[in-house]
């Protein structure tokens, strides 16, 4: 006889399905990247000099992976308000917890695909030459990065759902706390590409706070994600 | 004293703030008390 | 001021008594900071600005505490608690005022000691990242919703927040430390205190705090009595609706 | 079989606490919506094992009794038991026992109809043989299963939502307009399921502006003006 899946079967079964959905709706894929690949280029503009350019780099990659995130994150919950879908899972009495891991899981694999390509993109436009040394620094603080920014993404944009402005509460709401992300997540990438003039392994510190980041959002997310989504 | 107009400044804004708070609060709070018999405030 | 109009809306003697309490001893810390206390050796009179700085700043702290303590406290309730609600409101409310306050008397006061008026140190930048956290607090309560939901997600907002708060700072003091090159100005705003100048910061802190329980009081009550209103306009739409059918029983 | 069968589940120690025979009482429940008493003091007492059909015009209270009775709204006076449990405490033991269907299917666009009902089935731990067992119940083709249900009609989209909701096994079915965007097929249809719902042991609430189509299929018909309750009849 059936018994209701405990909270990672729920985390898993939501995050499975909002990564098919991700899969056939290509939204990140053809919208979102295209947007952020277009501030990467804008950004060149703006700073109008190639050696700047490079140092700024790291910067302008999470800059532009936080507006990202924005997008993403609305559109997480778009899927969910369009049908009355997220009304349908309270009543349904899926654990707030479970819906709160898989969304931001999903989310986060979604951030972790795009923070890549503007990597690889930065390399390409902005002409670095990263030492050899620097990728399991850049992986790791990504994972973290994207992580923290997916667990706040996911906390807010789900106390937004469906309230009438929400698309500039948003921005609001999440751009102050991610501020420690922004922060660390630069200053990492800056020593694993050897841009700041600074060490590979001076990006530890940094990898190591995005990690409390991380796990912080993720435990106030979990605890506090029910009765942000209870209307 | 140097600067004075930075330092009066800073203590007009400090104390006009709080003037002016608490005066829109009281306002605010005695136009909506006339329509709350005496009875249900739980202060009183 | 304290007319008996007023002590039939949302004063009490008690709230009375702290306000008369508070507006002598801002007067008291006006005279002090102004005119009897020393100006500092290495900054001059630009100290003065201190004892109006460090008490807001103090106020807002003291707000936003609360207001996470109470924010804790309603989403273990389940939003069932509209008094620790409300005073979670008022507190934010008072808080964010005084965060601005604080922000330009301390630019006012850098101004007159670094020569600029910002400075990205980790307590000026944790101040203003936390000042439009707050702002965004104040956004949520005013969303649509019953009372209930409001009570509950602008707690998750006031949880959020306070966990934002040693994140956020230790951060930005990573960042300071590791990039020490970009400072030109050495001179913190720490001043060599002697006894009247701790003393009339002492008369600073305990005036603002007389302060913030005035309002926080008074702000509560506004908003219960908001909610009174509210009430009794619930029960003439329901006297409507009923006149709206002819006596219909069951049967 | 009908997929409406809740015998098979195991019975947990709440789930008879209360009156055993009342599946939802209402005493002068009030909820406001902003300033405006949608429900205006409705009494209702509706026994397990019933279809019953909540009639009345536009803004009567009928969408905010089945929300109520889902535990989406809390009762700003009075009291609602729904299944023993009193929705104005924590509503979660309720939730999974009752199947709710609003305005909106609760669909994702992007998936087909059989992963939305396979989605919705497993929410409350429900396998493949409920799942199949719904799709045939509500007539879904083995062609629409794999059809994206952006790519649906209105009345097949409500047929996939209702399968969900079948497949979920729930004591207590709340329906919102159930009828709306189904032709006349569909319609009776789905009159034919519920009423074998409702033998098989589940209570079944559906409101509907079809006052003849209600009158016919139903038990215990409640009519509702005003925000209150103005005529019940009972068979």
């Amino acid at each position: 006889m059936s018994t209701p899946p405990g909270v990672v079967a729920t985390a898993r079964m939501i995050a499975a399905r909002d990564l098919r959905i991700e899969w056939r709706a290509r939204v990140v894929t053809n919208q979102v990247i295209p947007f952020a690949a277009v501030n990467m280029v804008l950004f060149a503009f703006a700073v109008d000099d190639t050696g700047a350019l490079g140092r700024l780099a790291p910067g302008l990659v999470w800059l532009t992976v936080m507006f990202s995130l924005l997008l993403c994150a609305q559109r997480a919950f778009a899927i969910e308000s369009a049908d009355g879908a997220l009304e349908a899972l309270r009543v349904a009495g899926v654990d707030p917890v479970g819906i709160f891991l898989g969304k931001a899981t999903a989310l986060a694999v979604q951030l972790f695909a795009l923070a890549a390509v503007m990597v690889l993109a930065a390399l390409i436009l902005y002409d670095l030459d990263p030492p050899a040394g620097g990728v399991v620094v850049l992986v790791t603080s990504a994972i973290c990065a994207t992580c923290a920014l997916a667990a706040t993404g996911t906390i807010y944009a789900g106390l937004a759902a469906g309230v009438s402005g929400r698309e500039t509460l948003l921005p609001l709401l999440v751009v102050p706390v991610v501020s420690p992300v922004l922060i660390g997540a630069t200053r990492a990438v800056e020593a694993a590409l050897g841009t700041g003039g600074t060490a590979v392994a001076d990006g530890w510190p940094w990898v190591g706070l995005l990690a409390v980041v991380a796990v912080a959002s993720a435990v106030v997310g979990a605890l506090t994600f029910g009765s942000a989504i209870r209307d | 004293m140097e600067s004075i107009e930075f330092i009066i400044g800073s203590y007009l804004l400090t104390f006009g703030a709080i003037a002016v708070v608490a005066g829109r609060m009281l306002r605010r709070a005695r136009s909506l008390s006339h329509r709350v018999p005496d009875e249900e405030k739980y202060w009183l | 001021m304290t007319t008996p109009t007023t002590s039939r809306s949302t004063g009490t003697r008690a709230t009375r008594v702290i306000g008369i309490a508070a507006i002598v001893m801002s007067a008291w810390l006006s005279l002090f900071g102004l005119v009897l206390s020393p100006a500092d050796v290495a900054q001059g009179d630009a100290v003065r600005i201190m004892y109006v700085h460090v008490p807001s700043v103090w106020l807002a702290y003291l707000a936003f505490i609360v207001t996470a303590i109470c924010s804790v406290w309603v989403l273990v309730a389940r939003g069932r608690v509209p008094g620790v609600d409300r005073v979670a409101g008022a507190s934010a409310e008072i808080g964010v005022v005084f965060m601005a306050v604080t922000l330009v008397s301390g630019m006012l006061w850098g101004r007159i000691t670094w020569g600029v008026y910002w400075q990205w140190d980790a307590r000026l930048t944790t101040t203003a990242l936390l000042f439009i956290t707050y702002i965004g607090y104040l956004a949520v309560r005013g969303l649509e919703g019953s009372p209930e939901q409001r009570a509950r997600r602008s707690a998750v907002v006031g949880v959020v927040a306070v966990a934002e708060i040693p994140l956020v700072h230790w951060s930005v003091r990573l960042w300071r430390s590791l990039h020490q090159e970009a400072t030109v100005l050495d001179t913190d705003l720490d001043v060599d205190i002697d006894g009247l100048m701790l003393f009339t910061l002492f008369v600073g802190v305990i005036a603002f705090t007389l302060w913030f329980v005035w309002f926080v009081l008074h702000r509560a009550r506004v908003m219960a009595l908001a909610a009174l209103v509210e009430e009794r306009s619930l029960d003439e739409a329901l006297a409507e609706r009923a006149a709206e059918v002819p006596a219909g029983g069951q049967n | 079989m009908t997929p409406f069968m809740t015998a098979d589940r195991p019975t947990t120690p709440d789930r008879d606490h209360g009156s055993t025979d009342a599946a939802v009482v209402l005493e002068a429940a009030v909820v406001v919506m902003g300033a405006f008493p949608a429900l205006a003091g409705v009494d209702l007492d509706v026994r397990r094992g019933t279809l019953v059909g909540l009639r009345g015009p536009n803004g009567a209270g009928k969408t905010t009794v089945l929300r109520l009775c889902a535990g989406l709204l809390r009762p700003d006076r009075g009291t609602a038991r729904v299944l023993g449990v009193d929705v104005a405490d924590d509503p979660a033991p309720l939730r999974r026992r009752v199947g709710y269907l609003g305005h909106s299917n609760g669909l994702y666009d992007d998936l087909t109809a059989l992963e939305n009902v396979t989605f919705w089935a497993s929410t409350v731990g429900a396998g493949r043989d409920d799942v199949d067992a719904a799709m045939a119940a509500m007539e879904i083709s083995d062609r629409l299963r794999d059809v994206r249900v952006r790519h649906l009609s209105a009345g097949q989209r409500r047929r996939v939502a209702l399968a969900g909701l079948v497949a979920r096994r729930c004591e207590l079915w709340l329906l919102d307009e159930p009828h709306t965007g189904l032709d006349v097929d569909a319609r009776d249809q789905l009159d034919r399921l519920l009423r074998a719902g409702a033998d098989a042991g589940a209570t079944v609430m559906l409101s509907s502006h079809d006052l003849d189509r209600v009158d016919a299929m139903v038990d215990h018909g409640v009519d509702l003006v005003a925000g209150r309750v103005s005529r019940e009849v009972r068979r």
